[in-house]
């Protein structure tokens, strides 16, 4: 028993918490900042299991980004919710409660948490990540060398989920309201220009955004040497420009980073990765064998990798979450 | 131990007596604009408090460069933020409870601020 | 038993509640919320697996030797975005689901189809 | 060359989809969305003669070997089903531009295309790989964009069936995360070769039984296996024509493949099929599909309804043969999954030529159509005899393959079941057939009918006349089931 024991069950019983809270509550509002919450809190045992770029993820995308998103639609909707009729939720109680005795039952099987004799720890991927990759491709953050080059094809999918998303929810939303809609008033957006005296939080907002946009880079381009990557760069540079978007509205927004421009970026992003992929083919290796980058130095041509498939990742997923916001914040202008 | 290790002790404290002051205030206050208040102490004074007194204890340069940017970043956000909200509130038309009025104001603002 | 294997429990009972809500709540975005819920259960479940006592962050310095395992991490990683990018998408679902019935709620969605298809 | 056709097949697709939305023409995104299939179909093909004559081919992404990266694996049976899929999408490529133009609106067209390909994307690269965490990533890139595909549809019930189907695939994605993992916990692998190794060693362990489950439950769920099918007949009915045909042609089969390739290829029959009392479980759910979706559909009055039923009750057939667990039970389910896909592929094409005439699925609506449409007619009717299993047709050659496998395997109350569901078949192929050929025609129907544009007749013809030769000239297609079958069963044919 340790420090970090009372950490862990603290921190566990604000996400029991949390989660008990967001299923009771009919206020789908207090709801959706409570799934914030509960990604938030997540992120912290995620660190404390030194998952640091997981945490670093979860608390950009999940409380960030998709709390965005929850706002967003909750402000098109307004809805409130009603009482669950009981029809519901005694299949849903009996469903739930089957599936986590399974995985009770499952886990009296699992290896005991945080030994060093388990499955995971004892196969041979542990050495070769942990004690080659340095040799092999010479990034001191593991997480980036496996995320970026020894399962970089699993990344080149992610990268095209994010692509298949923001194309989806282009087509669901892109062009305003339909004519036949049947509620006839618009609703106000989410990002409306504030009228009242907002000089504080324009002020601010202006001093922070370029040390919000710098930080994107550094995450960006210190991820072989620290937490952060394109994924957590690209989230953090799009929440810089929605923060920009709701101080200074949605047009002004649109008149730094126009919509067209993010439509040509999306795929740009899945194109340079994609693209490393074929040059390591045309240049004789195989799909993603980034030491045939370089002929002279395997390494260097894994650095390089790294750093093109990273870019694309980054383009990729800040012009998505970028388009994915406007995409909400424009449906209820009705234009 | 060391006066530094002392006065990050006496930092720390503060800030946790900040802290808990701050969540008794966000549970017992009766209205949304004095909940933010009571917020906003948890955001400053705690926050800062901690953050001083943790770079008090380390011992790297390079933390406690960043534990100051964190402070500066949170000197200027926080208020920022809990002077939008309360911003938005008093558009929204939300009146502050005041004592004279009658105690179902407060029954109604204090759903409002969940 | 307990103080090796509360990490799994916890995560497993985060797990039901996720779920109970997916599928017991009629609302379209509550669904979505208990998903999400749902979805970081098994992210816990993941991430444990790769913790090593005395480990640290698997980013190699010559300071430590013993570090947790990063392939759990970088699954996860790419659940997690497929995660939001499943939100995202149902999210616009909801929007114009609301933009034709006038309701995020399922059960009055398929009412109403059902009172359209008995009015032809 | 041929070295790196199993890498190309997936990734050609999936650099068609950026370039379809860059470019931003509804004319340059089909093209590119053809190219890109009738790529893959090429690629599918000549892996598919390579693995017959030269054995399984083996592919390492990054050239990092197998455990440490992600490896494509090909032999006969995820040849078979890429050659499938393949197909069908070049199919629906010829089909698509016409009932897209009528249904779709044309500033979104070509993002469309680029959803078609990501889901072919999606869906071959879960055939071909050999690595269970990228199964997940790629069952996400195919279900994300099937989603929207459907939630296109011309009517407001489309959207909410797409909301279903994605909380629905959502769950059975996350179910099939969350047995992915318990597998990985007691062997520390993700490679498909590798975990088969590992575990045998480990028959017995709790945490690989709920790993087996997990999984099961989960790609049931994107199969629509019976009493999890509830999203599929809404989602298939109520997706553009275009959409429906490749889904209900590929979608739900490439699931049941990826059951297959996790039991047989990572699990292993002896724990699945011998440790775990699955087969009788997978027969049960396997009758219980083929009753329940054939009498159902006996009462839809939408054309595309009764055929989403209908699919519902056809992958009975296909459990049913994989619950065997034998040779010739696995053959069945391989010839089914083809001869279906081919079918109901058809089929459903026909549906959006219906669609187009009369701007209508309404089954009274269908009134006088051999009349007014005879050809369509015709497809129908040879169509809906391939769901009864007439001889002749490819329908035929799968059920008298499934019976023969379950006469061998003493399972008579089956074969009655099956027998029964044929029954249910004639009656809502009967209904459809009925109306379109007997029923006069509503007076008002006499105002002209657009015609049959002729790609779109030429798909329909296509899809229609591959299951009837595959019905006459049966050998080939039943050599291809039997070679994947002894793929999976890791005997040599």
């Amino acid at each position: 028993m340790n420090g970090f024991v009372w950490i862990d069950i603290v921190l566990f019983t604000i996400l029991a918490a949390t989660a008990v809270g967001l299923a009771r509550t009919r206020q789908l509002f207090a709801a959706a900042m409570l799934s914030g919450l509960f990604s938030l809190t997540s992120a912290c045992i995620f660190v404390l299991q030194d998952a640091v770029d997981v945490a670093f993820t979860e608390a950009a995308v999940g409380a960030g980004m998709t709390t965005v998103l929850f706002l967003g639609t909750l402000a098109l909707t307004r809805s409130r919710e009603k009482v669950t009729p009981p029809r519901r939720s005694i299949p849903a109680a009996l469903i739930a409660i089957f599936t986590g005795g399974v995985l009770i039952y499952a886990s009296t099987d699992m290896p005991p948490f945080a030994a060093a004799d388990t499955p995971v720890q004892q196969h041979p991927l542990t050495q070769r990540f942990l004690d080659d990759s340095m040799t092999e491709i010479g990034v001191p953050n593991v997480v980036t060398s496996v995320l970026a080059s020894y399962r970089g094809y699993d990344t080149l999918g992610e990268t095209v989920v994010v692509f298949t998303a923001a194309i989806a929810v282009l087509m669901l939303l892109g062009r305003g309201r339909p004519a036949t809609s049947a509620e006839p008033k618009p609703r106000e957006a989410l990002p409306q220009p504030i009228q009242h005296d907002q000089r504080v939080l324009r002020v601010v907002s202006k001093l922070m955004l370029p040390f919000i946009l710098l930080f994107a880079l550094y995450v960006q381009f210190h991820g072989d040497y620290g937490p952060g990557g394109g994924f957590q760069a690209g989230v953090i540079f799009a929440s810089g420009l929605i923060l920009y978007a709701l101080v200074f509205g949605l047009d002004a927004a649109r008149a730094a980073v126009s919509p067209a421009a993010l439509r040509r970026m999306v795929p740009l992003g899945v194109l340079i990765y994609a693209g490393v992929g074929f040059a390591t083919l045309l240049l004789g290796g195989a799909f993603l064998d980034y030491n045939v980058l370089d002929a002279h130095d395997p390494a260097h041509g894994q650095h390089l990798g790294i750093l093109l498939v990273e870019l694309g990742v980054g383009i990729t997923v800040t012009a998505a979450m970028l388009m994915l916001f406007y995409s909400f914040a424009a449906r209820g202008v009705g234009r | 131990m060391s006066p530094l290790e002392w006065i990050s002790n006496l930092l720390l404290g503060a800030g946790l007596l900040c802290l808990f002051t701050g969540a008794l205030g966000l549970y017992r206050l009766p209205d949304f604009y004095s909940r933010t208040h009571a917020a906003s102490i948890i955001d400053t004074a705690a926050a800062a408090l901690v953050v001083v007194g943790l770079a008090l204890r380390s011992d790297s340069f390079a933390t406690i460069v960043r534990l100051l940017l964190i402070l500066l970043f949170m000197f200027f956000t926080s208020p920022t933020a809990s002077h939008a909200l309360a911003q938005a509130a008093l558009q929204d038309g939300l009146r502050p409870w005041l004592a004279k009025r009658p105690r179902k104001t407060r029954a109604r603002s204090g759903g409002a601020a969940e | 038993m307990i103080a090796s294997h509360y990490n799994y429990w916890i995560a497993v009972v985060l797990l039901m509640i996720g779920l109970y809500v997916v599928m017991s709540h009629s609302n379209t975005i509550k669904k979505l919320i208990g998903l999400n819920v749902f979805q970081v259960a098994v992210f816990m479940l993941y991430i444990s697996l790769g913790k090593i006592e005395g480990g640290t962050a698997p980013i190699v310095d010559a300071a430590f030797t013993v570090y947790s395992h990063p392939l759990p991490h970088v699954l996860i990683l790419t659940a997690i975005v497929v995660g939001v990018a499943t939100t995202a998408l149902g999210l616009a679902l909801v929007v114009r689901i609301h933009e034709a019935y006038g309701t995020t709620d399922e059960d009055e969605a398929l009412i109403a189809d059902r009172r359209e298809a008995e009015r032809t | 060359m041929i070295a790196h056709l199993p890498i190309l097949q997936v990734a050609l697709p999936l650099l068609a989809a950026p370039l379809c939305v860059l470019l931003r023409s509804a004319r340059a995104a089909w093209w590119i969305y053809l190219l890109a299939s009738v790529a893959a179909f090429g690629s599918a093909l000549l892996l598919a003669s390579s693995v017959a004559t030269h054995g399984p081919l083996h592919y390492a992404v990054g050239n990092w070997a197998p455990p440490f990266g992600i490896a494509y694996v090909i032999d006969a049976a995820n040849a078979f089903v890429l050659v499938l899929v393949s197909g069908i999408a070049v199919a629906t490529a010829i089909y698509a531009p016409r009932s897209i133009a009528a249904e779709i609106d044309p500033q979104r067209v070509y993002l469309y295309y680029a959803c078609l390909c990501l889901c072919l994307t999606g869906l071959l690269g879960i055939v071909a790989t050999g690595d269970a965490f990228n199964v997940f990533v790629f069952l996400e890139i195919s279900s994300l964009s099937s989603y929207a595909l459907i939630a296109l549809g011309k009517r407001r019930q489309a959207l909410l069936a797409a909301f279903r189907y994605l909380v629905m695939g959502t769950l059975g994605g996350t179910f099939v995360l969350i047995g992915i993992g318990l597998a990985y916990a007691v062997t520390g692998t993700l490679n498909m070769a590798d975990l088969a190794q590992r575990l045998p060693a480990l028959y017995g362990n709790r945490t690989l039984t709920a790993a087996v489950g997990f999984v099961s439950v989960g790609l049931a769920i994107k199969a629509a296996v019976f009493p999890l099918h509830a999203w599929l007949p809404s989602a298939y009915a109520e997706a553009p024509s275009a959409a429906g045909v490749f889904l209900s042609a590929t979608g739900t089969k490439v699931a049941i493949y990826a059951f297959l390739r996790f039991a047989f290829g990572i699990f292993g029959a002896g724990l699945v099929f011998g440790h775990l009392p699955m087969s009788a479980l997978i027969l049960i759910v396997g009758t219980a599909a083929m009753l329940a979706g054939a009498a159902i559909a006996c009462y839809q009055d939408d054309l595309k309804r009764i055929l989403a039923w209908s699919s519902v009750g056809q992958i009975g057939y296909i459990v049913v043969g994989l619950g065997l667990a034998s040779q010739q039970g696995l053959s069945a389910a391989f010839l089914h999954i083809s001869a279906h896909a081919l079918i109901k592929g058809g089929l459903f094409a026909t549906a959006g030529i219906v669609a187009l005439r009369l701007g209508t699925t309404r089954i009274d609506a269908l009134a006088g159509l051999a009349r007014s449409a005879p050809a369509v007619f015709v497809a129908l009717l040879l169509g809906g005899l391939g769901l009864i299993g007439v001889p002749l047709t490819a329908g035929f050659v799968s059920k008298w393959a499934l019976v023969m496998a379950l006469i061998e395997a003493d399972q008579w109350a089956v074969i009655a079941a099956v027998l029964l569901s044929s029954l249910l078949a004639l009656v809502y192929v009967g209904r459809i057939i009925e109306v379109a050929w007997f029923r006069e025609p509503p007076l008002l129907a006499d105002t002209a009918q657009p015609s049959t544009p002729a790609p779109m007749a030429l798909a329909m013809w296509g899809l229609v006349g591959v299951s009837l030769v595959a019905g006459v000239y049966a050998a080939p297609l039943s050599r291809a089931a039997t070679a994947a079958a002894a793929a999976l069963l890791g005997t040599a044919p």
